[in-house]
């Protein structure tokens, strides 16, 4: 089997399984093309899902000291298995006083528009579920529905709790979402397309986490992803010690589920575009490595990606609400916007070694009159005790 | 089928103003037109999609500033219901027929 | 295809828009709002104006129906009492739709061949608002600041 | 012809206007750079027009235009242009000088003021709109800059926005003028309609050239009316002069302008500027629209003059000679002395300047203490002061040889003498000058002569910030006297377009000793009137004034004063104290009412209905009154405050251009 043939097999597969379809008329392969997109996105996610949150206990465990999940299957692999069969057989309990409607769809609008943001990522050569001009944009806009979705489920719980919940998310995803866009704006103004495909392509020799604007929208992107995806440390809207699980909080059963997969997949789309954005997508590191199917290159960055998501939970604590707006507002939104700057300055100055010291230049300037006018504001300093007597 | 789009658009239009004429709550005066506006901006970009000149993108460019501006109308808007909510306690326009406050 | 996916998209929109005009509950209807802003956007893409659609997606569901959603939120003491129904406003609104509908059908100004469809990229979007229509841009985005400023002013709590 | 100047008008007006915008976006703490560049952008505005008046001189036909094409619908091009001929030079150093003055004047008085830089900004924007009306050539742009005087009015007599009256003089001011506003509106719409131009010159085809004005026939006459009414609301004609006195709310340094340079003069401009319109088809000089302006101005001229002298606040004294000597103006433009009314009207830019900020000096050294039975004896506490009020005094009422104000008026009382149609504007304007002299005599013995009054104690002289633009201004009176002078009326020519020769016959003619006489007889008057005020211990405030009715040791001491005197006098007072008493009533009850609003006027109008009815003489008026009562309410109705009554209204409207539309496609 040649080179190309094991990269395009996914590919091949798909024209196969359409082949008999030829003479239907045209809108019809189309939607069973799509069908066969989604089934497979959906495959794979969920067992993604799956892998991952056994992964995480045991990768955390391990970093606690202590073993993971062990009891079921070898190695306790078959962990989210038993957790599966008891999230639906356990008893749906709906409020009495609940907005019965808004509180049943909450979570599935979550779910549904999470798994969307899925379906423009480029997984690897010719392997675009759903190539569509605008492709980011797309993204974004489905994802801004999650926020939607977070408001219905604090709302229709009528819980003081979840609304609470509801507000700090919906507060904390609206100030991070300016950065996460921002920082897409000097890759799409680098590579002229807002289509990923043209964006991955536009990084088959050197990946933009290459270049200082890169490396620093990357950093970014990350921190707005994890903030996103509600993970920790900025796990605010679900604290469990203050506000039981915040949005969650009148949920259990299968709901409860949908939701944490909705979180996972989340994370899964965000790491999945910050990939495509910066890492190069599909491509090797080096042209020699080509020999690795693109797929496989994809889900490799992908998996580390979520790695770092899962170190980061294992390493930081939970962040103050206060610092994280301030955190936003003040440092990553001046941040994102130099990115801009500093990814013209670098495209106007040749692309070269010297622009790449301008554009470092720019940022360097930036963070530091930005580090300095938040220190003498005393906005990021360390916290000050006092103590009863 | 420019003339289905129209009467679509014409639907949402009437339906936006039904919004901003029968209900009580300012929210549900905003949220018809904003419902007119966007009936407004579909009807833009039908003539443009059917119209004789398609390769000049003037439906498309209002289509964008209408959005824009909407978008801003909606925010004062909102923000005007917020502070009129505030200090009159209510949010019922039969209620808010005073200029003097 | 087209015909069956527009006959779809329209009783999907128009429903959604009507449950928004007329749910009793409010928070119901700012959710049938941005069901309804999204069937619109499926109309711009059938209209093969797939950045409009999903500027629209974006613009409404998340942002404008956030804040619909927020303003409810803050506003709820007053959602208790009943407001009943207007009813003149349906014989005007259904009024105003037929005069609508006889003014599209008598009309004898539209285009009675359909040309070829237009292909808009994102590219030329962005070209086009570079170039021809950047004062407008600049306009708006004044305009869009303006209002930001604004609509803060106006939400920030006295000090007592 | 091609002078640099010529080609570039339009910096006259911008540089104050963009000076005020920049002041507007300063910090409001920057209050010496707001003061400075206000003054910098006059200063600006000074030399560009010193630059356009000497370039006025060597213009062939004196006249210069710049038209453009401001907005193309069509065919049709709507024109605008600037237009600089001796008239607008001449006001144009007028308004930069006297601005000037007082804006350096504002940066003592106004020192303490919180909004000091936006008054600046204002300022500013009121000179360069006033300049905008005098260079503009064409009705519509002088409408506009009009508009935008009347804007900057607004917000300067209501500069003091936390004293409610000071917001109801703006709003008055504002309200008056807009109702004159309106005629000049209907009468520029039609001029458009009959002519096809609203250019005033456009090398033939203009709207003051011939062709346009013999196209207008009969309509003429009521054009020009209707573009007098402007003029009587900008102006402060009768009936529309009650917002001047209460325009004195306004710091004073804006009466000043406003009285002196900017938005009166506007009125008397506009006539001058339209004045081909108002004399088509005159026969010797006389038309039915110039004589309408002569009795407006008559009447106006006499009325203001018998109010003023029964004043006792400093600045409505000042407000009202204002209004009547606008009179005199407007008489002298009626009776077709039109270079004699401009004249008056820079020379009086100047004293009235100079008597305002007099004025304010008194306020600002007095803390603000503004009536003048209060002071007293201010001649040797404020010298400067003093010097040069009585210099501002003797300039407004005529005193002969060194004071400009004798030279116009007598100009302007030779014109009304030589008027074919009647002579009664004549005497009555003799009566006037009197009455001027009378009571500026007056003004200046109760505030400077006799003892100290109450309000004199702690007197101080104001800062030099403050009295050299008195001291440069009183010096400008007494030059304007020099340059004004009949034995060389080098800028009556300039005006009219002739070339001025020495004669110095003039200076012995009749009319200057019948002014002589009739200035003494004022002055004269005045000090016999009131020496007695002099005299009097002042340390309380004096209530016996001659004119006040009340006291009936006032009507022994005034009657005992009659009998000395020439008993035509005596009864001349009288009759003044009755229609002062008159016209005051007239000014609350009537005029006032009639600008309040037609709901007021409809309810006079019930008044008088029931009164009628209860004579049994007509039963049915009071049907009408209170059907036009239903009707205001049938239309208050509609202004529900239901914002959805409103949509629904709007709504059904499209309804019915669909409609429309669709029955016509």
């Amino acid at each position: 089997m040649s080179r190309d043939a094991v990269d395009q097999i996914f590919v091949s597969v798909k024209r196969l399984l359409l082949s008999p379809l030829a003479h239907l008329p045209a809108w019809l392969i189309q939607i069973v093309s799509s069908l066969i997109n989604i089934a497979a996105l959906l495959g794979v996610f969920l067992t993604l899902f799956a892998a991952m949150s056994v992964l995480e206990r045991k990768i955390l465990g391990r970093m606690q000291n202590r073993y993971g999940p062990n009891r079921v299957g070898p190695f306790g692999l078959l962990q989210p298995v038993a957790d599966g069969i008891k999230m639906l057989i356990k008893e749906d309990v709906v409020p009495a006083r609940a907005d019965k409607v808004v509180h049943f769809l909450a979570p599935i609008l979550i779910a549904a528009a999470a798994i969307l943001a899925l379906g423009v990522i480029p997984y690897g050569r010719n392997m675009t579920p759903f190539a569509i001009d605008g492709g980011i944009l797309f993204f974004f806009a489905v994802g801004s529905a999650t926020e939607l979705g977070v408001f219905m489920a604090g709302w229709g719980s009528n819980n003081k709790f979840s609304m609470l919940g509801a507000m700090r998310a919906i507060a904390q995803m609206f100030s991070y979402e300016l950065p996460l866009i921002i920082t897409t704006i000097p890759v799409v103004m680098i590579v002229g397309s807002l289509v990923p495909d043209q964006i991955v392509a536009a990084q088959s020799s050197f990946w933009f986490v290459f270049t200082p604007w890169g490396a620093t929208a990357f950093i970014l992107f990350f921190v707005s992803g994890l903030v996103e995806s509600n993970r920790t440390p900025f796990d605010v809207p679900e604290g469990e010690s203050e506000i039981v699980a915040g949005h969650m909080t009148e949920y259990s059963g299968f709901k409860y589920a949908t939701f944490f997969l909705a979180e996972y997949i989340g994370m899964f789309a965000v790491s999945g575009l910050a990939v495509t954005l910066f890492l190069g997508g599909w491509h090797a590191p080096i042209q020699s490595l080509d020999f690795v199917p693109s797929y496989l290159w994809f889900f490799a960055k992908l998996s580390f990606l979520l790695f770092v998501y899962i170190w980061v939970r294992g390493t930081l604590p939970r962040i103050r609400v206060d610092q994280m707006m301030n955190f936003a507002w003040k440092f990553m939104l001046p941040m994102s916007f130099a990115c801009i700057v500093a990814a013209a300055v670098w495209h106007f100055t040749g692309r070269g070694w010297f622009s790449w010291l301008w554009s470092l230049g720019v940022l360097a300037v930036v963070y530091v009159a930005l580090s300095i006018l938040l220190d003498t504001k005393r906005k990021f300093a360390p916290r000050t005790y006092r103590f009863a007597e | 089928m420019l003339s289905i789009f129209l009467l679509i658009s014409a639907a949402f239009f009437s339906i936006g103003l039904l919004a901003a004429l029968s209900r009580r709550h300012a929210i549900f005066i905003l949220i018809g037109i904003e419902m007119m506006l966007a009936a407004a901006s579909l009807n833009f970009v039908a003539f443009w999609r059917f119209g004789p000149s398609p390769h000049q993108p003037t439906g498309v460019m209002i289509a964008i500033f209408a959005i824009a501006i909407a978008a801003a109308e909606a925010a004062v808007g909102l923000a005007l219901v917020i502070a009129v909510y505030r200090h009159y306690r209510t949010t019922s326009v039969d209620q808010l027929d005073q200029l003097k406050g | 295809m087209n015909t069956a996916a527009l006959a779809i998209i329209a009783i999907f929109t128009l429903s959604a828009a009507l449950a928004a005009a007329t749910l009793p509950k409010l928070m119901h209807a700012a959710l049938m709002f941005a069901a309804a802003f999204v069937g619109l956007a499926a109309f711009f893409f059938l209209l093969s104006a797939e950045f409009l659609g999903l500027v629209l997606v974006f613009v409404y569901v998340g942002a404008v129906a956030v804040l619909i959603v927020f303003t409810i939120l803050l506003t709820r003491h007053d959602l208790e009492k009943d407001r009943g129904f207007n009813l003149s406003g349906i014989i005007v609104a259904i009024a105003v739709f037929i005069g609508l509908a006889i003014a599209i059908f008598k009309t004898g100004s539209l285009p009675v061949v359909t040309p070829e469809i237009p292909t808009l990229t994102v590219k030329q979007i962005g070209a086009a608002l570079m170039t021809d229509y950047v004062w407008p841009l600049q306009c708006v985005g004044i305009l869009l600041t303006a209002a930001l400023i604004g609509a803060l002013i106006l939400v920030i709590e006295e000090k007592k | 012809m091609n002078h640099w100047i010529a080609s570039n008008l339009w910096l006259i007006p911008a540089t104050p206007i963009v000076v005020s915008l920049l002041i507007l976006n300063l910090p409001k703490s920057a209050r010496s750079p707001a003061a400075g560049f206000a003054i910098l952008g006059q200063i600006g505005a000074l030399a560009l027009s010193i630059l356009a008046f000497f370039a006025t001189s060597q213009m062939a036909g004196l006249q210069t235009v710049r038209n453009f094409t401001w907005l193309t619908f069509g065919n049709n091009a709507l024109r605008l242009g600037w237009l600089l001929d001796p008239l607008a030079s001449a006001m144009l150093v007028m308004i930069t000088v006297v601005g000037l003055c007082i804006f350096i004047f504002s940066t003592g008085y106004m020192a303490e003021d919180r909004n000091f830089k936006r008054f600046f900004a204002y300022l500013s924007f009121f000179s360069g709109a006033m300049l905008g009306v005098v260079l503009a050539n064409s009705l519509l742009l002088l409408f506009v800059f009009w508009e935008l005087v009347g804007l900057a009015s607004y917000l300067l007599i209501g500069f003091w926005i936390e004293r409610p009256t000071a917001a109801a003089a703006a709003k008055k001011a504002f309200i008056t003028t807009r109702i004159g506003d309106m005629g000049f509106f209907l009468g520029l719409l039609w001029l458009y309609h009959r002519s096809g131009t609203l250019l005033f010159y456009d090398s033939g085809s203009g709207c003051l050239e011939n062709a346009a004005l013999n196209s207008l026939g009969v309509a003429a006459t009521f054009i020009a009316l209707l573009i007098f009414c402007g003029a009587v609301g900008k102006s402060g004609q009768f009936p529309l002069h009650v917002w001047l006195p209460d325009a004195m709310e306004g710091p004073t340094p804006v009466s000043a302008l406003i009285h002196a340079a900017t938005m009166v003069a506007a009125g008397v401009f506009l006539v001058a500027r339209v004045y081909p319109i108002f004399s088509v088809g005159a026969i010797n000089g006389v038309t039915p629209s110039l004589e309408v302006v002569v009795w407006i101005g008559v009447v106006t001229g006499l009325m203001a003059a018998l109010i003023a002298v029964a004043q006792s606040d400093i600045k409505r004294i000042l407000a009202y000679s204002t209004v009547s000597q606008l009179g005199l103006m407007m008489v002298s433009l009626g009776v077709g002395g039109v270079a004699a009314g401009i004249m008056h009207l820079l020379a009086h830019g100047f004293f009235k300047a100079l008597l305002f900020l007099g004025a304010g000096s008194v306020i600002h050294g007095l803390h603000h203490e503004q009536d003048i039975r209060k002071m007293g004896g201010l001649r040797r506490l404020m010298p400067i002061t003093f010097v040069t009020y009585a210099i501002g005094m003797m300039a407004l009422s005529g005193v002969p040889l060194l004071f400009s104000g004798a030279w116009t008026k007598e100009e302007v009382l030779h014109a009304t003498s030589i008027w074919p149609r009647s002579h009664l504007p004549h005497y009555l304007m003799m009566a006037g000058v009197i009455l001027t002299a009378l009571y500026m005599t007056r003004q200046v013995i109760y505030i400077f002569f006799g003892n100290r009054g109450p309000a004199s104690e702690g007197a101080h002289e104001s800062p030099p910030v403050m009295t050299w633009p008195l001291v440069a201004l009183a010096f400008g009176t007494i030059t304007l006297s020099v340059v004004l002078t009949p034995a060389w009326p080098w800028l009556h020519d300039f005006l009219i377009g002739k070339q001025a020769r020495f004669d110095f016959a003039h200076l012995i003619e009749p009319a200057v000793f019948t002014s002589l006489m009739l200035v003494l007889i004022g002055i004269g008057l005045g000090i016999v009137l009131y020496r007695g005020v002099a005299a009097e211990n002042r340390l309380r405030p004096i209530e016996v004034d001659p004119f006040q009715a009340a006291q009936p040791a006032l009507f022994r001491f005034l009657q005992n004063k009659m009998w000395i005197d020439e008993f035509y006098r005596g009864s001349v007072l009288r009759w003044s104290k009755a229609l002062s008493r008159v016209s005051d009533w007239l000014d609350r009850n009537c005029w006032d009412g009639i600008v309040r609003g037609f709901g007021w006027l409809g309810q006079l109008f019930g008044i008088f209905t029931t009164g009628v009815d209860e004579r049994g003489i007509n039963a049915g008026v009071d049907e009408t009154t209170s059907g036009a009562r239903g009707l205001g309410r049938l239309f208050a109705n509609a202004h529900s405050g239901q914002i959805q009554t409103y949509l629904g209204v709007i709504a059904i409207g499209m309804l019915a251009l669909l409609l429309l539309y669709a029955w016509l496609a």
